[in-house]
């Protein structure tokens, strides 16, 4: 083996490097075993999604959770800082492979905060899988995600899943809707969403519809709801769309229940829909803001707003890796250490079930009042 | 990218000479001087020379996609530097290319790779022809909104049509049988002077998950065949009718070139490999969805076209590169990427409108116009 | 290697080495030692010694009239000489309410120089297009070699043995002169992609005998030396002689030349006559659209006349000058302002 | 399509005024094209920042839901004169940066579009970097309101509350479907009577029919290029209004996909053409709705590609041709 190897080293190299040329090898770095404080590793996590371009705002709202969870363990461990490596993938599962490759290839990370979208997820997460670097996602929440067989998958939030049924269930206890219209953004998460809500609905459903993302004149969709006589809508999609879709159907004069999902729980939707936000009710498997009053305090000391969507998960999963490099684990023994964690994080009990899956989902149910989200009681 | 501007033309010139002192060394030594530029070529990935590797993402991974930017670069060259056809739905072709590998090797069928890659030309290039057959007859920038609506067309049922996988995408697109022949060592810098590292090796020919150097390997051939395929086609009666029907298609008409003909073959060799493309893509990304096949790409690819210099097949992989490569390269600017990339295109357009690489038609013709000036100028003196 | 099989081409080596390609490093082996960017074809057999890039404005390009360049076998019907080539059947076309056309009749024989004169908007061009299949005649047809062309294509037409030039130049500027003229010799060859893919014997066949033709062309014409000069770039009188080459390629039964003289010199008529008149000798039958009576006269056999889309008069030059029909329409109109 | 029977006033009202908004986006592009032969890709920018420029002028006059009926007047003309000032303004621009260097230069058609492309990201990444642009210059703080989450959405804050006026097939015909309607087609008479008989419309006309004649008969042929795109930009501007008022949220990036759809608007009714971008925007605004109504809004868009590509294939230059340079305007 040897000897083809030296025989692929190629000429122009070999002049390049003239004496200076040697080999190396064999010293892995960061051969493990070390005991915590002794010596410092210069560990970093991984902060792979969307930083830049149109798909932004989620990956830095997650990006801002990660970056206090960090402030938190460096003001405790000055003596060894963990620094933050970003992986922007601009939520474009096309650059994905390529940055998770470079992930892996940094030795010094020892796990992974993302991918942020379920799209790059599939994409990078066969090679974290295969490379056996720790990701724990806090936003991703395809259901199939986990059924693949990574062995490095977590995720820190519900799957479509577990919101879905949630979601049909407050309409028709709470909202007692008799007449639902379901709409969706034909978005994986959208899509996912709302079809478990139109199977758990089943005949209420009166009408439905299937925008795109980026659409912003929804006039046949308001026609068709306004039409239907429907008392609610399900929308299954994100705040950029459901601003102006919500905002259209009350000027086309529809009074019913808007209802939707996490994907919307973002103060920029009420920002954005102003008054035709009151009384949107938003389902999210997230817990309220006021369980956690401290990472809220903080959260709004550093960042001068409110948490945001994914925040407390981009703070929880950034929180478990960082206990796990401050019980001394490296990235060959973060993924057992992550598997068996069990504690009590900003948004839920942070325990991980065989497949990678948050084993605690509450559903909550909030409701938009006097420009702000407010919670109004778990959904069960 | 702000070098090229100031001092091209006294490079232009150098360069020029450059070339015409190479083309008079021995046949020997320029066969020579080919074989050892394509080791170059195909070791650049493990060479990590600093500067030129980029920092932000593999670069293994960064050339694979600047080699299918070449390719499809190289495929729409052939429509709109040949035969003069502005194609603003370019990804259309590339996401069917890439669709057919994932429904017939993933979604739907277990086909093998080889079997699926000239399926996907030729769907590819089916559906250039039932695109260029009714649109064909449609003029110039009628048919860029077409075309670009076509892309669109394609993306839209992409994300709707759930047979396709909708927004989910389809996964696991396998992986094309391999063979391990042997290990090639990469090169550290991390000492400031190059040392072999035989730790991080590539293998030959093995299709894995997170190693791209072969898949950009599988690109680099695909790509010199092609380009024979190009060089070929090119300097024979279709390259010359192409020519002639986009400088006047009813003068080309009359002298017994049957242009609809062959605007329809540009149409479907161009989507062949933008299909062809889409293939290696989806082959090497094993997992697609409609969001790699946006509108944006198809004008990206344009750009690459254009800038490079649409009609001259090294200019436009030299556009190509530009396109795919200086965003990956220059990461560090972040959110500043499109921003800057936007204003090098204007800088590009206002500085070298020809492209970076025009064709040499036009080199030549900007030498004689400049002649001329000159003669020109000398009589007015006298 | 690709470019071995093609026909060398003297002066582009300098040209193709601009830009490191790799059929650049396999020069053409037959000719590879007498190949610099200096050496005349071996086919120009002509004095002029003018470098490529020289001076674009020079004098009036002498023609060769002794290179055969007489049409190749396209494979259509024989018409002896003297018999008729092509009929222009009652042919009528109206745009819209315009009638551009009216009942026009007349007949090309074989071997002939047929004139069609007429004031502005008579006409001619018109009756050119629906000759060559630009337009369809609303009513009437065309024959051709006895058979009516019917709807066929403008290239099928080209194929069929009809070429023209254009009265504004219409040549593919970004080209060059021999390439222009391939594209002509290109009518009658049937390479496609497969053949050029793999360098087929048909391909390398027609692109030797497409090459050849080219340049004796090119030679007769007086452009020899220009052949690597991009169209645009050729100066006019070389762009109106071009053009013909570039008809003449498609070995056509007949030739329609639309205003060849226009923007000539008296100088340059005197040699367009003469060029005219030797093309014919090569056996080709002429059919000229031309304003300049004195042209006209001095090389026409026979003259049509045309006015506001009628055919007025019919004959030989010397007929034609003293019918009174004509003259009127001449008088009539002032040739510089009608429009 | 039994929906589509009983709510046929409703989709059609709807689509009226989302195809007044593509008519008036398309005559920009037809106004350029008619010029200069040339796609103004960037058009689309122009309008986008129309919609800032309404936006931003409402939130600074401290516009707000419930106004008397002169505020809300007030606040619309506001935001009229601040959209067409903007959207102009970066129209005249964008003529200056992107294309006159290239005519200058003589540059093949192609590379207009390249430039075009580079000056469409620049706009709209600009706008999405707003927040960084005011950082650099210390106005972060100031215009924090102006700024904040610059990719996201910006909504305005709704100044005036659609209220039915009458009702037509039992859809009720708001006062803003009104402004939209009756407004957009009073501003295209005025283009239209512009066109015909001002001095500068004729200039246009006459750049548009033979750059060449109109430079030797003395028309400024620069000075009419840039009085094109200011026009174009003007009526982007008031497109970006209507936009706004309908609605009523915007992004950096929100000119992109109305721009292909004005741009297809202006083939379809033959582009080089105003009354044909007229025709074009309203058939596209109905044929989107109607067939969203048909077949899933999902396919709208679809629905919008294959109703042109059907109209090119029977009129290959449009539904009225192209006509800029003719009487017709």
């Amino acid at each position: 083996m040897r000897s083809t190897l030296k025989f692929a080293v190629p000429l122009a190299v070999a002049a390049l490097a003239l004496g200076a040329c040697g080999t190396k090898g064999g010293d892995t770095p960061a051969a493990g075993g070390s005991g915590g404080a002794a010596a410092c590793q210069n560990f970093k996590i991984g902060m792979f999604g969307a930083l830049t371009g149109p798909n932004a705002n989620l990956g830095i709202y997650i990006q801002n959770g990660v970056n206090l969870a960090l402030d938190d363990y460096n003001k405790k461990h000055a003596d060894c800082k963990v620094t933050l490596e970003n992986y922007d993938s601009q939520g474009d599962p096309t650059q994905a492979p390529a940055l998770a490759k470079k992930a892996i290839d940094d030795k010094k990370v020892v796990g992974i905060v993302g991918p942020a979208f379920s799209g790059e997820s599939k994409a990078a997460d066969p090679a974290f899988n295969e490379a056996g670097l720790v990701t724990i996602t806090p936003s991703a929440t395809a259901t199939k995600l986990s059924s693949n067989g990574w062995k490095t998958f977590f995720r820190a939030l519900g799957n479509d899943d577990t919101q879905g049924p949630a979601a049909a269930k407050y309409i028709k206890d709470t909202v007692k809707s008799t007449k639902t219209f379901v709409i969706d953004d034909a978005s994986e998460y959208g899509k996912g969403l709302a079809d478990t809500v139109r199977k758990d609905l089943g005949s209420q459903v009166v009408g439905n519809d299937t925008i795109q993302q980026k659409q912003t004149d929804f006039s046949a969709s308001v026609t068709k709801v306004t039409s239907s006589g429907a008392d609610a809508l399900f929308f299954g999609g994100y705040s950029p769309e459901a601003a102006p879709l919500i905002k259209q159907l009350r000027d086309g004069g529809w009074k019913g229940t808007f209802v939707v999902a996490d994907g919307v729980k973002d103060q920029s939707f009420i920002d954005n829909a102003k008054d035709a936000a009151e009384g949107t009710i938003i389902t999210c498997p997230c817990v309220p803001a006021d369980v956690a009053p401290d990472f809220q305090k903080a959260y709004k000391a550093k960042y001068n707003e409110d948490p945001n969507t994914y925040s407390g998960e981009g703070y929880d999963a950034a929180t478990i890796l960082l206990d796990g490099i401050a019980a001394g684990k490296d990235r060959k023994t973060m993924l057992d250490f992550v598997k068996s964690y069990d504690k009590k994080g900003v948004t839920k009990q942070l325990k991980f079930d065989d497949k990678g899956e948050s084993a605690d989902i509450k559903v909550f149910a909030y409701k938009v009042e006097g420009g702000k989200i407010v919670g109004s009681g778990e959904i069960k | 990218m702000s070098t090229s501007t100031g001092t091209a033309a006294s490079t232009k010139q150098r360069r020029l000479g450059f070339k015409e002192r190479v083309n008079n060394l021995p046949r020997a030594v320029k066969i020579l001087l080919w074989v050892v530029f394509a080791v170059f070529l195909f070791m650049l990935p493990l060479l990590n020379i600093p500067f030129i590797t980029t920092e932000g993402s593999d670069f293994g991974g960064v050339l694979f996609t600047v080699a299918t930017y070449v390719l499809v670069a190289l495929g729409l060259n052939i429509v709109v530097g040949y035969a003069g056809l502005l194609d603003l739905g370019y990804v259309g072709f590339y996401a069917i290319g890439a669709y057919t590998v994932g429904v017939l090797s993933a979604e739907h069928a277990k086909l093998s790779w080889v079997v699926v890659v000239p399926i996907a030309i030729v769907v590819a290039m089916v559906s250039g022809v039932v695109l260029g057959a009714p649109t064909l007859r449609v003029r110039g920038d009628y048919l860029a909104i077409v075309t670009l609506g076509f892309g669109e067309i394609v993306r839209l049922t992409l994300v709707n049509s759930e047979w396709l996988g909708a927004s989910r995408g389809i996964s696991d697109i396998p992986k094309p049988p391999g063979v391990e022949l042997f290990e090639v060592p990469s090169i550290d810098w991390s000492s400031g002077a190059p040392v072999v590292d035989l730790d991080t090796t590539s293998t030959f020919l093995k299709f894995g998950i997170t190693d791209f150097v072969p898949y950009y390997w599988l690109a680099l051939g695909v790509i010199a065949l092609v380009l024979l395929f190009d060089i070929l086609v090119k300097s024979s009666r279709v390259g010359r009718a192409w020519e002639a029907t986009r400088e006047d298609e009813d003068a080309a008409e009359l002298m017994g070139v049957p242009t609809f003909r062959f605007k329809l073959l540009a149409f479907a060799l161009g989507a062949a490999i933008g299909g062809l493309s889409g293939a290696l893509f989806a082959t090497k990304a094993g997992f697609i969805n409609p969001q790699s096949f946006e509108l944006l790409l198809s004008i990206l690819f344009i750009a690459a076209v254009v800038v490079g210099g649409a009609g001259n097949r090294w200019g436009v992989i030299v556009g190509a590169i530009v396109v795919a490569y200086f965003p990956e390269r220059f990461r560090e600017f972040a959110d500043f990427r499109v921003l800057v990339f936007g204003l090098a295109l204007m800088l590009l357009a206002i500085f070298r409108p020809q492209g970076l690489l025009p064709p040499r038609r036009t080199v030549r013709a900007k030498r004689a116009d400049a002649r001329q000036a000159v003669l020109e100028e000398g009589e007015a003196s006298a | 290697m690709p470019e071995s099989t093609e026909p060398n081409r003297p002066d582009t080596s300098a040209e193709s080495t601009a830009q490191t390609t790799p059929e650049a490093t396999a020069e053409p082996t037959a000719a590879a030692a007498a190949d610099d960017a200096t050496t005349r074809p071996a086919v120009t057999p002509t004095t002029d010694a003018t470098a490529p890039l020289a001076d674009p404005a020079d004098e009036v390009t002498e023609i060769n009239p002794d290179v055969d360049i007489t049409p190749d076998d396209i494979g259509v019907p024989e018409v002896a000489e003297g018999e008729r080539l092509l009929e222009v059947d009652d042919v009528t076309l109206r745009f819209g309410g315009v009638v551009a056309l009216n009942e026009v009749s007349f007949h090309i024989n074989k071997g002939e120089i047929l004139g069609l004169i007429g004031p502005n908007g008579a006409g001619k061009t018109t009756c050119f297009n629906v000759m060559t299949g630009v337009y369809q005649p609303t009513s009437g047809g065309i024959r051709y070699l006895g058979k009516p062309l019917g709807k066929r294509k403008k290239f099928q037409i080209t194929k069929l043995g009809i070429a023209r030039t254009f009265q504004n130049i219409r040549l593919f500027a970004n080209m060059t002169a021999l390439e222009n003229v391939l594209v002509g010799v290109d009518a009658h060859h049937s390479t496609g992609i497969g053949a050029a893919m793999f360098r087929l014997p048909k391909h390398r066949r027609e692109e030797a005998q497409g090459y050849a033709r080219a340049m004796e062309l090119l030679t007769f014409m007086g452009l020899d030396g220009k052949a690597d000069e991009l169209a645009r770039n050729l100066p006019y009188g070389d762009q109106r002689r071009l053009e013909i080459a570039r008809a003449l390629a498609t070995s056509p039964q007949l030739l329609c030349l639309d205003e060849p003289a226009a923007g000539f010199n008296p100088a340059e008529k005197a040699k367009l006559m003469e060029l005219i008149r030797t093309i014919r000798d090569q056996g080709y039958t002429v059919l000229l659209i031309e304003h300049d009576m004195k042209l006209v006269m001095g090389v026409t056999d026979r003259i049509v006349v045309l006015e506001f889309g009628r055919k007025i008069a019919e004959g030989s030059p010397a007929e034609i000058r003293d019918n009174p029909a004509v003259i009127a329409a001449y008088l009539g109109v002032d040739e510089e302002d009608a429009s | 399509m039994q929906n589509l029977i009983d709510n046929f006033f409703s989709y059609t009202i709807t689509g009226l005024t989302i195809g007044a908004v593509y008519a008036l986006v398309a005559l920009g592009y037809t106004l350029v094209y008619g010029v200069l032969r040339l796609i103004n890709f960037a058009h689309s920018e122009v309008f986008m920042y129309g919609t800032f420029g309404a936006l931003w002028v409402v939130m600074l006059l401290g516009g707000k839901p419930g106004g008397s009926v002169g505020q809300v007047i007030f606040w619309v003309v506001m935001m009229f004169v601040a959209a067409m000032a903007m959207s102009g303004l970066i129209a005249v621009i964008l003529e200056r940066v992107a294309y006159r260097p290239l005519r200058k230069r003589n540059a093949p058609p192609l590379i207009a579009l390249i430039s075009a492309i580079g000056a469409s990201f620049v706009l709209a990444e600009l706008m999405g970097l707003r927040s960084r642009v005011a950082g650099w210059v210390g106005l972060d703080d100031t215009l924090r309101e102006y700024v904040r989450n610059s990719r996201n959405n910006a909504g305005l804050p709704s100044i005036i509350s659609p209220q039915p006026i009458f009702s037509v097939g039992g859809y009720n015909v708001t006062n803003v479907d009104l402004i939209v309607i009756i407004g957009a087609i009073a501003i295209m008479v005025v283009l239209d009577q512009f066109v015909k008989r001002s001095r500068l419309g004729r200039g246009i006309r006459a750049v548009a029919m033979d750059p060449e004649a109109a430079a030797l008969m003395g028309v400024n042929r620069d000075r009419v290029i840039q009085v094109t795109f200011l026009v174009g930009g003007v009526m982007a501007g008031a497109a970006a209004v209507f936009y706004m008022l309908k609605i009523g949220i915007t992004r950096y990036d929100a000119g992109f996909i109305l721009g292909v759809k004005a741009f297809t608007a202006a083939v379809l009714g033959g582009i080089g053409n105003l009354r044909g971008a007229l025709l074009g925007g309203f058939i596209l605004g109905l044929a989107e709705n109607y067939g969203s109504a048909v077949v899933g809004s999902q396919w709208k868009d679809v629905v919008a590609f294959v109703l042109l590509v059907l109209i090119l294939l029977v009129r290959p230059t449009g539904l009225l041709g192209e006509s800029l340079g003719k009487a017709r305007a």
